[in-house]
């Protein structure tokens, strides 16, 4: 019934047993099936050694099988940072919460703000938090992100007091079905200083002064020298 | 959505502001409630609400006064919005709001923008960027709102358990050497840590005599049929004694009052009974499989 | 393994309309694998309001579709006491095994701290857990505290959305090697535990653990009905 043969790909004869092939793909079923969380593509490799030699080749057809497989029904496969899950296709969500409707609680703005200050700018310490913020930033916060898994400590920053560095994690990206730390809605651009001395009409500099907040000016001040934008992953993002 | 509608977890609550019975917010002074607000300071008492639970700082707040005139941060007017920003000081003192301190640390920053604006810049300092007192503050604004719209569009994302979800399968005990069991010493590290964290341990004391009314709860839930009543003398076991009896019915009131359980009676003096609420979990009830 | 029928079933042509049999059949997927425990007929039947009159033999129908699509697959439909629920097919335990070769030497401190409060609220919800907790209880640590035996669902909240009430079972006494609940420690020497921890600058919890350790601080996780954190309580604390 069902099943997708596969035949759309020509292989060389041979090459590849299709018995194989659906061996693979029904371990990986199972494996992303019973996993609480996005399973990594060597994890997938690994629980697949009793099927015979397993290369990325098979193992992408045999996810793309498994897509194919769950095109029409009601999960789809997905891929984030920390690897593939199934999930529920975003179309069913309200059937689901209708099921069950213990609704997360809401996260505060004081939360969110620090979160994505963490993300956007990390590592990141506190006090730089808390200067962007223009507030204090409880313990109880930090401490929420980091019980939620989504921050972490990396490091601790070389200056007086070395104070913790924090950055988010995989399962941060995990949670909001991001591969990178890039697809990240972007910052929004921040106007040049230069721009804002000529709006004001205070002739601080030249008049066509303003021209260059061009290109070069993406987001984000710069603030320790390191880079504002969203990019950069910390080097420590192992997990 | 109103990015100020959402609480903060920051701010001090004000112990002189009450929440009236229909949701309406009461401020008091000495004790005498406030029924109107000093007139000329550009505070309609609906901001002022907004005020009590939404501000995350004195930048957010300048942010509001700011975006609510329409203005552009690149062109504040130093000393208008000085002025209000006062002006919300000035009430939260006089209703003896705590404030945080960052509040009053803004209050003196824009009174030293203001008297500085006030003064004759020296020529050659002109060429400088800091020579504008505004050019610290404009900066930060923008990177607190920066950041503020950013948190807003992480919170739009479709996040797993509240707008997505896993798809999983259950899984028999698997083959292999057993998985670690809790250790006493464990379980009860991590409730330690929980309660901890929500600084619960204020008033509080359950004892083990609370801890039997619950094993008995789920004990007692697990043997009643949705459908069927069953008489709840049944349910105290006199071979268990008197302590035994009294865990049992302290057991019953906490699920009535949970409202996990109702009462029938077919007629005065017949037996009491009882049966769990709602339709049965499966269709034949009985122990999981 | 268990019953459903249906598919084989002949319908009198037009009976249901096929397009909302098809309906059902993805709703009910979509339902049955978000869900932490096996999900009632009921519950299922609830869920599928949005859809028209769904009956008993609708839903099995959909139910029967649904058993048959997975016939060949890794997972199975299967029916237990407390409803039905999607299984891994027992011939890849192994394989589900070798894809987590490090089973961790320790259980994951979320799942620990969610098994003593279910330990010492029970019979709970999952949002009172949350609650408690201050973060959110993953489907994962539930399926899993239910797979080990530990816990287990007694009924349900007769509250909109039917929150399945938890309670921790005989296995877990008898891992823990105790007779009764009540010989678990009480609450307040719990309690000491926690203040001599933070007192001796050790943190039970996170690294800064120890700046909001005073007792006598509100908000704190109220076993009488309050809320043990910024949002509201679900409604119905007990005892």
């Amino acid at each position: 019934m069902s099943e997708p043969t596969g035949s759309d790909v020509q292989m060389p004869a041979g090459t590849v047993d299709d018995e194989q092939l659906r061996a693979v793909e029904l371990a990986v079923e199972a494996v992303l099936f019973a996993a609480a969380e996005p399973v990594a593509p060597r994890d997938l490799k690994a629980a697949c050694e009793d099927l015979g030699e397993i290369d990325q080749a098979l193992l992408e057809r045999a996810l793309g099988r498994l897509q194919e497989h769950y095109s029409d029904r009601a999960i789809e496969l997905v891929r984030s940072a920390g690897g593939y899950r199934f999930r529920v296709r975003s179309r069913f969500s309200a059937t689901v919460q209708a099921a069950q409707p213990e609704r997360p609680a809401r996260l505060s703005r004081a939360l969110l703000e620090t979160l994505a200050i963490i993300a956007y700018r990390q590592p990141v310490t506190r006090a730089e938090i808390e200067a962007v913020r223009g507030v204090a930033v409880s313990t109880g916060i930090m401490r929420t992100l980091q019980e939620r898994e989504w921050v972490r400590v990396v490091g601790h920053k070389e200056v007086p007091g070395r104070p913790a560095l924090y950055a988010t994690t995989r399962s941060f990206l995990d949670d909001l079905g991001l591969q990178r730390l890039e697809e990240l809605p972007p910052l929004d651009q921040i106007r040049d200083l230069a721009d804002v001395a000529s709006d004001a009409g205070l002739s601080l500099s030249s008049p066509d002064a303003k021209e260059d907040a061009g290109p070069g000016t993406n987001q984000g001040l710069d603030f320790d020298g390191g880079d504002a934008d969203p990019e950069p992953a910390p080097p420590t993002h192992s997990l | 959505m109103d990015p100020y509608a959402d609480s903060s977890d920051d701010l001090e609550r004000p112990a002189t502001v009450e929440t009236g019975a229909h949701g309406e917010v009461l401020y008091r002074v000495h004790g005498e409630p406030v029924a109107e607000l000093p007139a000329d300071l550009y505070i309609p008492p609906d901001a002022l609400e907004v005020f009590l639970d939404s501000f995350e700082g004195p930048l957010d707040l300048l942010l509001y006064l700011i975006r609510r005139q329409n203005l552009d941060i690149l062109s504040i007017p130093i000393a208008e919005i000085t002025r209000q920003y006062m002006g919300y000081i000035e009430v939260m003192q006089a209703l003896r709001l705590e404030l945080a301190g960052e509040y009053l640390v803004m209050a003196a920053l824009l009174a030293e923008i203001k008297s500085r604006m006030l003064l004759p810049r020296p020529k050659e300092a002109e060429a400088d960027e800091d020579a504008d007192p505004r050019m610290a503050l404009i900066r930060q604004l923008q990177e607190y709102e920066q950041f503020k719209i950013a948190a807003e569009r992480v919170d739009a994302l479709p996040r797993m358990d509240r707008d997505v979800f896993a798809a999983g399968a259950s899984v028999e005990a698997l083959e292999g050497p057993p998985p670690p069991g809790p250790t006493l010493d464990e379980l009860m590290e991590a409730l330690a840590a929980v309660m901890h964290r929500a600084s619960l341990m204020a008033h509080h004391h359950v004892s083990t005599e609370q801890l039997s009314v619950r094993e008995r709860m789920s004990n007692i839930l697990d043997s009643l049929h949705p459908e069927r009543f069953t008489d709840f003398v049944t349910l105290l076991l006199v071979a268990e004694g008197r302590q035994g009896v009294v865990v049992s019915f302290l057991a019953v009131l906490e699920l009535t009052k949970a409202g996990l359980v109702e009462w029938g009676q077919s007629e005065p003096y017949s037996p009491i009974r009882l049966r769990r609420r709602g339709a049965p979990v499966g269709d034949e009830g009985g122990e999981p499989a």
